[in-house]
């Protein structure tokens, strides 16, 4: 869903088989929620104000040839509603009658209604509370479990990362910088930005060592040549500044694009 | 016994009906500085608190005292001078500039108003040293309007106002949750010099415990208008005995892969049934060791250790701590956080 | 290690603040409704205005001039039924309709935004006074109401600045409703709060804080009221009220539908009105809509 | 739907209704002199002879704003008058009552006014949403909103200039009036044809200066509700294109455009009252007109009460309707 004046340049978008870049605004269509769902940001803001809850899991439905009678769809949307951990009166009701965590399960259950293959979390837990945030996160993570989907988290929260994935790749400026399983970037993170980034971050014990990351973050239609981090990095060397490195696994599993590590 | 400002038997209840504040009391004495965070979840009413401290909120019930005497009822000239003494750092470093002025507004109105300085060359070098000991470079900042300014350097002028002000309470309402988490740290240290270097008492509103631990000396624990815990930071962090506490504190996604979430079960919370009317504890709802006495009446503060409070039966052999002496626990000799802020 | 050292660079800065005026020529080159509408309204004040130092005022009037002359070189405009040189009345009607406008705009403006601003920062029972009787007035047509005084004064005693403050009477609401309005969103503002902090009292935040930002509403509130109060006088006098000898646009619409213009052959009695009141009107739209797009950024682009 | 937001638009219609007759109460007795009963005497000797039973509603105006009582007796007086449509007499059309003409008049307005206020807004708002969605045609998106100036100029104008090019130049339609006068009504088809011809050109000139407000309010709206992140997460969902379009957007554009409509009736019936009397429709206008030409105060006063009864009235019906589209105001202190 990239909105005008944005457009896909160039590469794919593999799922399975299928490049979704080539596929028609239409076929796209049926594939966004039955096979790829999100999660939104703002859940506060993402149900439509004047329409029940439930009618908002089957509207997406109907709109996805599924074949379902209204009946069978109704009991889908239940279902959806069960699995997020909502009572079922919460289908009759309108968004201005639920909590900030009651709405963004009920966005859980819109997304989840037609089992699909990925999930993605834009930062689904940004505006809530750390408590609602835990059961927001654990909720997801149990569905994730129970329907074999992959569940893509896109966030800022390091902490959050920490408990609740698996694989994670951390950008900077629009490319990737590194990407490996959670223990391997926690424990032997190769690219400098990785390192800084978990430095800074508080943890219980070490009282008042708080570091930052010097500089500021480049604007996307300026990036320095090179390796776009090579102004803020520590370790900076004469060939990050005018080649861009190249992103390649390392240990099995584990990528970077740092300078740094190519021998 | 001489407190700036205090807090007796607090409540503020809005319109709508919500409690924000439910029978709060405790004092700030501006002879030990100390940063004082006062934590909770939205609805906690921890910002109603901020901007009663402020004066810019009544209590429906109860008083708010500054230097002994009814908010209300100051003089011109101690209301002149609660201003001055009294002030605050907001979460937002955008809105807090009038878009119709240069940033330099905000400081000029306080030199005026103040009468912080004697001539237009003394004003701007006090203000050109306060831009300095944030780490900003005056000629980069003053002159230019909010918006051409990056939301640090915004938060930052904000910080190096109150350093011109000199004030002897400064109200820092989640001064960093809006700033990148990059310069945090900045800030932060910016805001343990006005204590150290000024003896500025800091009341450090905020829903993050992380940065609370990392940067304050004391905590209030809120709930729902009331207080659950209290005591040092360190105490309380490492060792929680409120259920609330514990269950705030487990569930902070710590970047630690050794210290996973939930060892604690949650109590599933059904928005839809907690009223603003309950008796008794206001976690009793979502606690797991509640008992039938709970839902009776509130629990006093028992202190669980010392310089530790807890609002919590199952901690009634312990002493009780009159509500009203919850400032005491912010007084005396405090253990300094061991580390250092630094940057990388 | 501590944080003098750190200084983030200062973002890009365009180079020399120019001249407020020079400025104001490069906003008006994109906001292009806001330039044509204030293009017409100098061309319409420079036209009577010029024009009143060169026509003979008494033209205007019945029996000035021949009557139901077609427009040719003599008679630029035509002449009406009655003797009335139109070029003359198209002069002091386009000045006299403009001038009730903004007199009566302005009085409304005044009075709607001082109650805007007290009842919106005072509140209390005050504000809900307030509240409450311009609700109610801004049910009743204005234009009704303007007809029930217009109607029961003497048609002798009107002068067209008597007409202007009564048509004042109905042009506050408006602005009273909108100023109140934003005011209300403006008092939370953490600026607000920093300007108490500073120790500023309430006129001091009202006049130094709100008032600024508070321009373009203003702007587009008088505009607002301005064409309310040109809608009145052109209506008023289409129905027969007001000062029906004085030469105004609407007045002479009176006399072109009551004299049957159209019938008599007569079409630019009819038409120099016409065109000139939507011309007007276009003008006061145009200035608003650009108005409107300095207030509210977020809708832009409003043609 | 809550109580409170019933009894405060009750409260609201009776206050409108309420101040609407104050005026006519208090507005004539600003002058110093009494000018009702002048101009009674003044109709009366113009007419150059005295109708029977003149005196009788000489009478009954000078028991109604006597001068012998006091000012708060008088005004009760009136009140209770006021509260039964006792409007009093037409002077010019003495001894016909202020009601009874106001009754004639009143359907032809009341037919015109709903018809096309009703058209106006639909296709005012339909437009203004088509011109505001990302995935309309050029033709809606470039075109169509140059239109929207004609919303700037007043009815009556854009009526007269009809008037001119179509029913004069070219003599498409009928001048004015709303049926053709040269027969006697019957109430048949070609009859009803006949009014409806009447009423194009009235009509025309009020959808076109009023559409494009209600275009340009729903347009506004639309942009500010296309920026919703409830819209992306629609999108997000896969909706079928009208859907997001008439189930997301418009839906909830569409009621700040319903408050709009209410507060509109008070526009809509000051436009009419001129379009009318331009076209010379038999409606509450035209009557106003001639009634100013007349100086026929009564029926005056009377008609202005009547329009803004009406208006309350119709904001009354709106702003009932409104919960029932917005469930946020239906569940409002419950």
């Amino acid at each position: 869903m990239i909105k005008t004046p944005g457009r896909i340049s160039g590469g794919q978008i593999l799922l399975g088989d299928t490049d979704l870049t080539k596929l028609s605004e239409e076929e796209m269509r049926q594939v966004r929620a039955s096979q790829i769902s999100m999660v939104p940001q703002g859940a506060i803001n993402s149900l439509n104000p004047v329409m029940r809850v439930r009618d908002q899991i089957i509207d997406s439905m109907l709109d996805h040839n599924l074949g379902l009678s209204k009946a069978e769809m109704i009991e889908r949307a239940n279902a959806a509603l069960e699995a997020v951990e909502l009572n079922l009166k919460v289908g009759r009701m309108y968004p201005h009658e639920l909590s900030g965590g009651m709405k963004q399960r009920a966005c859980i259950a819109i997304s989840i209604a037609m089992s699909p293959q990925v999930i993605i979390a834009d930062e689904p837990t940004s505006a809530l509370d750390v408590v609602t945030q835990r059961q927001v996160m654990q909720t997801i993570g149990r569905l994730q479990e129970r329907m074999g989907s992959a569940v893509i988290l896109i966030g800022h929260d390091m902490g959050l990362m920490a408990q609740f994935v698996n694989r994670m790749a951390v950008m900077y400026a629009g490319s990737l910088a590194e990407l490996g399983s959670v223990q391997d970037i926690f424990t032997h993170p190769l690219h400098p930005y990785t390192q800084m980034l978990i430095e800074s971050l508080p943890v219980l014990g070490n009282r008042g060592v708080f570091k930052g990351i010097p500089g500021i973050t480049p604007l996307l239609r300026d990036l320095p040549p090179g390796c776009v981090f090579n102004t803020r990095c520590p370790h900076v060397m004469d060939v990050c500044r005018h080649k861009t490195p190249v992103f390649k696994e390392y240990t099995p599993g584990h990528w970077a694009a740092c300078h740094l590590h190519e021998k | 016994m001489s407190n700036l400002l205090e807090l007796k038997n607090v409540t503020k209840k809005f319109k709508t009906g919500t409690v924000a504040l439910d029978n709060l009391s405790f004092a700030i004495d501006a002879n030990a500085p100390s940063i004082i965070a006062v934590a909770g979840e939205s609805g906690s009413g921890k910002t109603t608190l901020a901007m009663m401290a402020l004066g810019f909120l009544d209590p429906s019930e109860g008083t708010v005292l500054y230097k002994g005497k009814v908010m209300g009822k100051l003089s011109g000239a101690e209301r002149v001078a609660f201003r001055k003494e009294v002030q605050a750092v907001f979460q937002d470093p955008f809105a807090v500039y009038n878009p119709f002025y240069k940033v330099d507004h905000i400081f000029e109105v306080a030199v005026a108003n103040f009468k912080l300085a004697n001539s237009r060359t003394e004003a701007r070098k006090r203000i050109e040293e306060a831009l300095v000991s944030v780490g900003l470079r005056p000629e980069e900042t003053l002159g230019r309007f909010p918006h051409q300014l990056s939301g640090g350097q915004r938060q930052r002028l904000v910080v190096a106002r109150a350093l011109l002000l000199r004030p002897q309470l400064l109200v820092a309402d989640e001064p960093v949750s809006m700033v990148d988490a990059s310069l945090r740290a900045t800030i932060l240290e910016s805001l343990r010099k006005l204590k150290d270097d000024l003896g500025v008492t800091i009341l450090y509103i905020t829903h993050d415990l992380t940065t609370a631990y990392h940067v304050c000396d004391h905590i209030i624990v809120l709930y729902r208008g009331a207080v659950m815990e209290a005591g040092d930071v360190e105490t309380v962090i490492a060792n929680p005995q409120h259920p609330y506490t514990q269950l705030l504190i487990d569930s902070i996604p710590w970047p630690d892969l050794t210290r996973k979430w939930g060892q604690q079960e949650l109590v599933a919370i059904d928005d839809i049934t907690i009223k603003a009317t309950q008796k008794g504890c206001k976690f009793a709802g979502r606690c797991p060791h509640v008992m039938e006495k709970c839902w009776q009446s509130p629990p006093p503060l028992y202190e669980v250790a010392g310089r530790q409070v807890a609002s919590c039966y199952l901690y009634e052999d312990k002493p009780v701590l009159p509500n009203e002496e919850l400032g005491s626990l912010f007084k005396g000799q405090v253990k300094a956080p061991t580390g250092q802020m630094a940057h990388g | 290690m501590t944080a003098q050292t750190i200084s983030s660079p200062a973002l890009p800065i365009r180079k020399n603040e120019s001249s407020g005026l020079r400025n104001s020529f490069r906003y008006l080159r994109r906001n292009r409704q806001l330039a044509i509408g204030l293009g017409i309204l100098v061309f319409l004040i420079l036209f009577s205005g010029i024009g009143y130092f060169y026509v003979d005022k008494n033209t205007a009037y019945a029996l000035g001039a021949p009557a139901g002359k077609a427009p040719s070189w003599e008679h630029p405009f035509g002449t009406d039924g009655q003797g009335r040189e139109l070029f003359a009345v198209a002069v002091y009607g386009i000045w006299e309709t403009l001038r009730i406008g903004f007199i009566a705009g302005l009085i409304g403006l005044g009075f709607g935004s001082f109650l805007g601003f007290s009842s919106a920062f005072f509140g209390g029972w005050y504000d809900v006074i307030v509240r409450w009787v311009v609700d109610v007035l801004l049910t009743v047509p204005g234009l009704l109401i303007l007809v029930v005084i217009a109607s029961t004064l003497d048609n002798k005693s009107f002068t067209l600045t008597r007409m202007a403050f009564i048509i004042a009477l109905t042009a506050w609401m408006g602005p009273a409703r909108t100023v109140r309005a934003q005011v209300l969103t403006m008092r939370e503002r953490p600026y607000v709060m920093m300007a108490r902090l500073n120790g500023m009292n309430s006129w001091g935040i009202i006049f130094r804080e709100l008032v600024p930002n508070l321009l373009p509403y203003l702007g587009a509130s008088l505009v607002g009221s301005v064409t309310g109060a040109i809608f009145a006088t052109v209506g008023l006098a289409g129905l027969g009220l007001g000062p029906l000898r004085e030469p105004t646009i609407g007045v002479t619409i009176y006399w072109a539908m009551g004299q049957n213009a159209l019938l008599r052959g007569m079409w630019w009695w009819l038409m120099m009105p016409i065109l000139i009141t939507i011309l007007i009107f276009i003008m006061l739209f145009l200035i608003s809509a650009g108005l409107d797009e300095v207030a509210n950024p977020r809708v832009r682009r409003t043609i | 739907m809550s109580l409170s937001y019933l009894l405060r638009r009750i409260l609201l219609v009776f206050l409108i209704i309420w101040s609407a007759a104050t005026l006519n109460f208090f507005i004539p007795k600003l002058t110093p002199r009494n000018p009702l009963r002048e101009k009674l005497l003044e109709q009366a000797s113009r007419s150059g002879y005295i109708p029977p039973g003149f005196n009788e509603m000489v009478k009954s105006y000078e028991k109604k704003f006597g001068l012998d009582q006091p000012v708060w007796k008088q005004y009760l007086t009136y009140m209770n008058d006021m509260a039964h449509f006792n409007l009093g007499y037409s002077i010019s059309n003495f001894p016909k009552t202020v009601p009874e003409l106001i009754g004639q008049a009143i359907w032809w307005t009341i037919g015109l006014l709903t018809a096309t206020t009703l058209i106006s807004f639909f296709l005012g708002t339909l437009l203004g949403a088509l011109m505001a969605w990302s995935r309309s045609s050029f033709i809606f998106r470039q075109v169509v909103p140059s239109l929207l100036v004609l919303g700037a100029v007043p009815p009556f104008i854009v009526g007269l200039l009809l008037i001119y090019l179509v029913a004069f130049k070219w003599q498409l339609l009928p001048l004015g009036g709303a049926y053709d006068t040269t027969n006697l009504p019957t109430w048949d088809f070609s009859f009803f044809l006949d009014i409806l011809k009447h009423s194009i050109l009235p009509a025309l000139a009020f959808i076109l200066t009023t559409a494009g407000g209600w275009a340009i309010g729903m347009r506004g709206m639309m942009v500010t509700v296309q920026g919703e992140d409830y819209m992306t997460f629609a999108e997000a969902k896969g909706l079928k294109n009208w859907r997001l379009f008439y189930r997301y957007a418009v839906r909830n554009a569409l009621l700040p455009q319903i408050t709009g409509l209410a507060i509109s009736f008070s526009y809509i019936v000051g436009g009419s009252v001129l379009v009318e009397s331009v076209f010379r429709y038999p409606g509450l206008g035209s009557l106003l007109a001639t009634a100013i030409r007349q100086l026929d105060y009564f029926l005056i006063y009377g008609i202005v009460f009547i329009l803004i009864v009406a208006i309350g009235i119709a904001m009354f019906i709106v702003d009932l309707i409104y919960p029932l589209l917005d469930p946020r105001i239906a569940y409002e202190g419950k």
